[in-house]
């Protein structure tokens, strides 16, 4: 099969997943009654007071296959329902967090990568040597701290005892700046971009001073993954006929390590780094809680507990945050077999 | 009799020669003594919870508390660790809580691999149309990230620690289902298994006697060693406020009744002590865990 | 002399599957065509190169793979086989056909009416190392065919596993060890031991001495031999090392492509090889005798894909003597001379 | 003895593994003659493919060099290739020394094509002679061109200038890595390039273009055994080590290959190292034979004296076990030993017919027995010394 036939397979294949992750998300809905249910399709607050009409409307006491397909209209027509807990429509109110945890989790992705391959390779290079065993240490450790516990103690030593770095986004006046449309136009949402747009490189710079502690509670959660499948390929690439010919063609080390090892250790790291992004979304509702961070994750745990809900649950906007994570993940391991297909020519065999 | 013992014995041989060899390995690295050790400590606070910590009221996993009283208080007598957010005291909490994630790793653990297990015997065994019905199920599951996932079930099925275990196996079980079932594919192409089948064996046998047996073990292992990487989640949650109810006896509520007072270095103890615990627990397990999986992961092994 | 065993027109395809939405593309024509028949008592020798699908013919023949098309006949009387032969080719009586074909064929069989044939016919692998269960006691692994065939309990069965043990060459000590406690060639008698004890009358020997050394080669050879002469076995052996073969076989095919290209008495044939393809493979092998040195012109060209294998006969690209005719027209396997076959427009009956 | 291109000495291999210290090779000496082709035969685990990992000093951890020593002739006169430090054997292997190996698809990088793995060779030994051709070339083309590409043409000619003096120097590392800056690169591929199609047409690989450009795993066996030696013999290397090259192939690639080591042998005049179990092979197309048994050489002598004359038991045993039609099959009794608790004395005994308790207490020396025939026996106490 050639690389264009399997990358036009692995995009249709996207269609039944996406199907798959609705009707699992709609499984979920039917733990509900169906009083409860019709709050997903309310979209305003006065909605809240007909609800009977609305059951009548989305058909909510017809069979499920109907009531999946209906569920589904809505869906696709941009209807996730009413948010309690933010006042206003699920999808609007996740939009408008979009950008903030777009900006956290794109100044983190190149450390965590970039920094995990390097100490993967480093690690594997020099096996057994002091070197190896303090990278392994500190991935263990990193890979067994709590992510809040973590938030909590950076917040602790550097915004309680140091004073260095503050929680939130932005502080209240900036915030406030930001949020006036008539002084301040939000091109993208992300403020290390708009900054500068809008002539205020201080905002920028801000806005990067508040990154600071989440980033590094991000990276040192989610790093100690890309360091031990790093390490353990390149191992393992170290170990196959090749290089033993590379060294006899008369290779240095390092063109042996870093040309004939690290490309094929890249291999299947990056099949795993799949679960980094599932990772870093999980990490991402916890560090934006912790670091009050209003992202899509600090808004989604903030719905979970919001009172006035079903079952003290804001659950519309926790299902379609959770919708929304699940199709952004199916995206990301899209992308992930794109880049693998390209990076090893095997795949284009198959 | 010695007849019987002798075979015992010959039969665990290679058993032994295989824990042996692992236990050589994994003894020669400190670390792995170190999370031994950590374990060792935890299970024995766990067995001795009663004793440390003689419970004061009907159920020992609420932790008592003095009064109503919001601000924490610090290290005194009566309260070795101090108390947190309520007045809690954090030493019982601790204590308790050690039992309280034994519990929810064991279970989830348990209760996970029962169900891939069986699954995954019969989807790898068989293929066909059961194995991809399978398979898409648990692409599904494995196509949201577990926590958000994990959170979104407990919203749905009600809060609650017995919830957050269930969900915690719904999330889990796919991803080591795929697990036994790419084990179980590698065994049964082996020659050994296809000459079983040539002298006549039935499917069953087949599967408890040449597959299973050669392709279980290291899922086990692994997959215990994950109760660390489970407790982590469950007391992501519980911090989330959505996993344990008021006043257990939960590492992870702990912390969250911390929250509001970190800014202030005078209640340090409230997130520190109880985070601690988790950490050396977690960390404990993912010791002997990079340790085994060394030691267990083929292409690394027997330099 | 009447087949023991014979197979008409045996095909085993694999199907390729690709493009967007995994499509049948084609077949893998692994096996493709095959008749041939071999007799009671017999060593039957099947050689060619990899991929030619002398293991695939192997496994399909005792059933441990699904045959796509055409008839395994096993144990069947010439007069069966002469009524099978007649309605065949006269397509008259499908009926009788079909009703003689469900009860010798073992391509129709299935399931439980397999079970009585893995009694008969028997296979060893090649590398005892992985056909052995790690995990199992020696006295499980050579019980097993017993128990699952019922054929013997308790103290019987542990006698005849302790009998066909001292057979090939192993002692009751042996019986509550693991196969890793063995050496290469050993495993390989423990595999034997499993094959033989529920006496079969027909083995497959799948390059039974391919994974062991040198020095342990020949013992096990001589024990093949002893073997069939004490049990009265038929085997198929196949193997891609011509000389073994020529030593222990008592007729050989060559195979190349799924097909087989010629086939004779083993001494005809290593003496005069007449397939071009057959004479290019056995002056290949490098003859252990300095003072026999030759310098050949080697087959030119490598082994064309399975999945479309070239028109007419299958060697005309690789042959130096191919005609116009040999790429239109497939050569048929005739008989050139008392039981010597060749498949080649070359050579003619 | 100064015609000998390689002479091994009493070397000693160890591994050090989780179940004991294996013996892998205990003093082996054997010397290799110029043009000549010694084959190296023996039964698996015997040591061989460690003694042509030994010569390269490529033995894989656990293993170790442990003692003797292993001198190679060069232009620089005799050198013993186990006291060198890794600049100097890096000099030496690809470029008088080289190595094919058994599997030729694990020997080639999956990732990378055909060409990129060829070239590197080159780059590596070669870099100066590529460099003078693209001057060459450089030369020729300024009489004619606009102002702007004989700007090109001078700026890549400093660099290559520059790069003859110094490849690693800094400022070509840099400028490697800026887009523009770095399109010199694509002289120095095209020069590479005509090197390696013309390797590639020598080992007979039909239409070389096409096959340079193709993934290793879109070779079939054959063809990439033929780029593994194509890499091999890339710097006319004085000594090639040949690890079971056709083990993995069918017999009519086999002869393919032998036919075309035998022509590439005379063309390039490289001494041979070939190991191989395998007896055919090695009647077909050695000089002289060393058969080692258990990581002992035990005996070496020419070809035809081998196969008509052999004096160890282990040879004489080894050759009788060729199944030969008619005959009824011989074969050693017992099995290879284990290494990591060899044998005590001679390492053959506990199998060997003609034993005596001498074997078992003392370890023989490889003695001259005739002219040129050498054995490591007891049976041949002195020699025809």
């Amino acid at each position: 099969m050639g690389l264009r036939s399997y990358l036009i397979r692995r995009i249709l294949l996207v269609i039944p997943t996406l199907i798959g992750v609705t009707l699992l998300i709609f499984a979920v809905i039917q733990f509900f009654s169906p009083i409860d249910r019709a709050s997903l399709f309310i979209t305003d607050i006065k909605g809240t007071s007909d609800l009977d009409a609305i059951i009548a409307k989305y058909h909510l006491n017809d069979p499920v296959y109907l009531q999946y397909l209906y569920w589904l209209q809505a869906v696709l027509s941009g209807n996730l329902g009413w948010s309690y807990s933010s006042n206003m429509p699920v999808l609007k109110a996740m939009l408008k967090a979009f950008p903030t945890t777009a900006e956290l989790v794109l100044i983190s992705i190149p450390v965590i990568v970039l920094g995990g391959i390097k100490l993967g390779v480093a690690s594997a290079v020099h096996r057994d040597k002091l070197i190896d065993h303090a990278t392994r240490f500190l991935a263990i450790i990193g890979w067994s701290l709590p992510t809040f516990w973590l938030g909590l103690i950076l917040l602790a030593v550097f915004f309680g005892g140091l004073h260095w770095f503050a929680p939130g986004r932005l502080g209240t006046t900036s915030e406030d700046f930001v949020n006036n449309p008539t002084l301040f136009t939000q091109f993208t949402g992300i403020m290390m971009i708009d900054g500068p747009l809008n002539g205020r490189p201080d905002i920028a710079l801000e806005a990067l001073q508040h990154l600071v502690l989440p980033t590094i509670t991000l990276t040192i959660i989610s790093i100690a993954m890309i360091i031990r499948v790093m390490r353990s390929s390149m191992l393992e690439a170290l170990s196959k006929g090749y290089i033993t010919m590379a060294r006899a063609k008369g290779l240095t080390e390092k063109e042996v390590i870093n040309k004939h090892a690290q490309r094929n250790a890249l291999i299947p790291t990056i099949t795993l780094s799949g679960l980094l992004a599932a990772g870093m979304l999980n990490g991402v509702v916890i560090t934006e809680t912790v670091f009050q961070y209003k992202g899509l994750g600090y808004w989604a745990a903030k719905a979970a507990l919001a009172a006035g809900g079903t079952g003290g649950s804001d659950v519309p906007a926790v299902l379609g945050f959770a919708l929304f994570t699940g199709i952004l993940f199916v995206i990301a391991n899209l992308i992930v077999d794109i880049t693998y297909a390209y990076i090893d020519p095997r795949i284009r065999l198959e | 009799m010695g007849q019987r013992l002798r075979e015992f014995k010959s039969g665990m041989e290679p058993t032994i020669h295989e824990l042996r060899f692992m236990w050589s390995r994994v003894v020669e690295n400190p670390l792995s003594i170190l999370g031994f050790a950590i374990l060792a400590f935890f299970v024995l606070i766990a067995v001795l919870a009663p004793m440390m910590a003689p419970p004061q009221g009907p159920d020992p996993y609420i932790i008592p508390r003095g009064s109503q009283f919001d601000e924490p208080s610090g290290i005194s007598a009566t309260h070795p660790f101090g108390t947190t957010e309520g007045q809690y005291d954090i030493y019982y909490g601790v204590i308790w809580g050690t039992r309280t994630a034994f519990r929810i790793g064991i279970w989830v653990v348990g209760a996970s691999l029962i169900i891939s297990i069986a699954i995954g015997c019969i989807s790898g065994y068989y293929g066909g149309v059961i194995d991809e019905l399978m398979m898409r199920f648990t692409d599904i599951i494995l196509a949201f990230p577990g926590l958000i996932l994990a959170m979104a079930l407990v919203v749905a099925l009600g809060r609650g620690l017995d919830t957050v275990l269930l969900a915690l196996v719904l999330v889990g079980w796919p991803g080591y289902t795929r697990v036994v079932r790419a084990e179980i594919l590698r065994v049964k192409s082996e020659d050994y298994v296809e000459a079983a089948k040539a002298v006549g064996c039935s499917d069953l046998r087949v599967i408890v006697r040449h597959i299973l047996p050669n392709s279980i073990y290291p899922i086990v292992i692994m997959a215990s060693l994950d109760i660390g990487a489970i407790v982590l989640s469950a007391a992501a949650l519980s911090f989330l406020g959505i996993g344990a109810p008021e006043g257990y006896a939960d590492w992870g509520y702990m912390i969250s009744l911390s929250q509001t007072w970190i800014t202030n270095l005078k209640y340090w103890h409230t997130f520190t002590i109880p985070g601690i615990f988790i950490a050396t627990f977690v960390l404990g397990w993912n010791l002997l865990g990079d340790a085994f999986r060394d030691v267990l992961d083929p292409t690394l092994r027997r330099r | 002399m009447s087949a023991f065993l014979e197979t008409r027109e045996l095909r085993k395809y694999y199907a390729i599957k690709g493009g967007v939405f995994k499509r049948k593309l084609g077949d893998v024509k692994a096996v493709d065509g095959v008749s041939i028949r071999i007799f009671e008592g017999e060593s039957f020798g099947l050689v060619g190169e990899s991929g030619c699908g002398k293991t695939t013919f192997g496994k399909t023949v005792i059933r441990l793979l699904e045959p796509t098309a055409g008839g395994i006949y096993f144990n069947a009387s010439p007069e069966v086989m002469e009524e099978i032969e007649q309605l065949e080719s006269s397509n008259k009586n499908p009926q009788r056909l079909k009703a003689l074909r469900k009860q010798f064929d073992l391509s129709t069989f299935k399931g439980r009416k397999l079970k009585p044939i893995r009694r008969m016919m028997q296979v060893v692998y090649q590398d005892p190392t992985t056909s052995l269960n790690p995990r199992m006691l020696v006295k499980d692994i050579v019980g097993e065919p017993l128990m699952v065939q019922k054929l013997a309990k308790g103290v019987e069965r542990r006698q005849r596993v302790t009998e066909i043990l001292r057979k090939v060459g192993l002692t009751e000590r042996h019986l509550y060890r693991y196969p890793h406690e063995f050496s290469g060639g050993q495993r390989q008698r423990i595999a034997i031991a499993r094959a033989l004890v529920t006496n079969p009358r027909f083995v497959v020997l799948d390059e039974p001495t391919s994974s062991v050394d040198v020095s342990v080669r020949a013992q096990l050879l001589n024990l093949f031999q002893e073997l069939q002469k004490d049990m009265g076995l038929t085997y198929l052996f196949v193997s891609h090392d011509l000389s073994v073969v020529e030593c222990i076989s008592d007729r050989v095919g060559v195979m190349y492509l799924g097909k087989v290209v010629e086939l004779a008495p083993t001494a005809g044939l290593y003496r005069e090889p007449l397939h071009p393809y057959a004479q290019a493979l056995f002056s290949s092998i490098p003859i252990p005798d300095p003072t026999k040195r030759r310098r050949r012109a080697p087959l030119k060209g490598e082994v064309p894909s399975p999945i479309n294998p070239p028109l007419g006969c299958r060697f005309n690209p690789r042959c130096d003597k191919a005609m116009e005719i040999c790429r239109r027209e497939e050569p048929l396997l005739v008989d050139v001379e008392k039981g010597h076959f060749v498949a080649c427009h070359l050579v003619r009956g | 003895m100064s015609e000998n291109v390689l002479d091994l000495k009493n070397l000693i291999v160890r591994f050090y593994t989780y179940e004991g210290i294996v013996e892998a090779l205990d003093e082996v000496n054997l010397n290799l003659r110029k043009g000549e082709t010694l084959g190296l035969v023996g039964e698996t685990g015997c040591g061989k493919s460690v003694t042509g990992l030994s010569v390269l000093v490529l033995v894989p951890p656990p293993g170790k060099i442990e003692g003797g020593k292993a001198v190679l002739q060069t232009e620089k006169g005799n050198i013993d290739l186990l006291n060198q430090d890794e600049a100097n054997l890096r000099d030496i292997r690809g470029e008088d020394v080289s190595m094919i190996f058994q599997d030729p698809r694990s020997a080639l990088n999956p990732v990378y094509t055909a060409e990129d793995q060829v070239a590197e060779v080159f780059l590596q030994h070669r870099l100066k002679q590529l460099c003078n051709a693209v001057l060459d070339k450089l030369e020729r083309e300024t009489q004619d061109g606009g102002s702007l590409k004989k700007l090109a043409n001078r700026y890549e000619k400093w660099i290559f200038q520059k790069m003859l003096k110094n490849p690693k120097s800094l400022s070509l590392r840099v400028l490697s890595k800026i887009p523009i800056a770095r399109r010199y690169q694509r002289r120095l591929k095209e020069e590479t390039r005509k090197e390696v199609i013309r390797v590639l047409g020598a080992m007979k690989i039909p239409d070389p273009e096409r096959v340079a450009d193709m993934y290793p795993h879109e070779l079939s066996g054959g063809m990439a055994q033929r780029v593994v030696i194509a890499i091999a013999l890339g710097c006319n290397p004085r000594l090639l080590l040949a690890d079971e090259p056709t083990t993995n192939l069918d017999v009519t690639i086999q002869a393919q290959i032998l036919e075309l080591i035998r022509e590439l042998r005379e063309k390039f005049e490289s001494s041979i190292l070939y190991v191989t179990h395998d007896l055919g092979v090695i009647a077909e197309l050695c000089d002289r034979v060393a058969v080692m048994y258990a990581g002992n050489v035990c005996e070496i002598a020419d070809v035809t004296d081998i196969f008509k004359n052999p004096l160890h038991p282990y040879t004489q045993a080894l050759l009788e076990s060729i199944p030969r039609p008619g005959k009824e099959f011989k074969s050693i009794e017992g099995e290879v030993p284990s290494l990591i608790n060899p044998p005590v004395g001679c390492r053959f005994n506990p199998r060997c017919p003609k034993a005596t308790q001498l074997c078992s207490q003392m370890k023989p020396k490889l003695v001259e027995v005739e002219k040129d025939h050498f054995a490591m026996c007891h049976l041949y106490p002195g020699g025809s010394k």
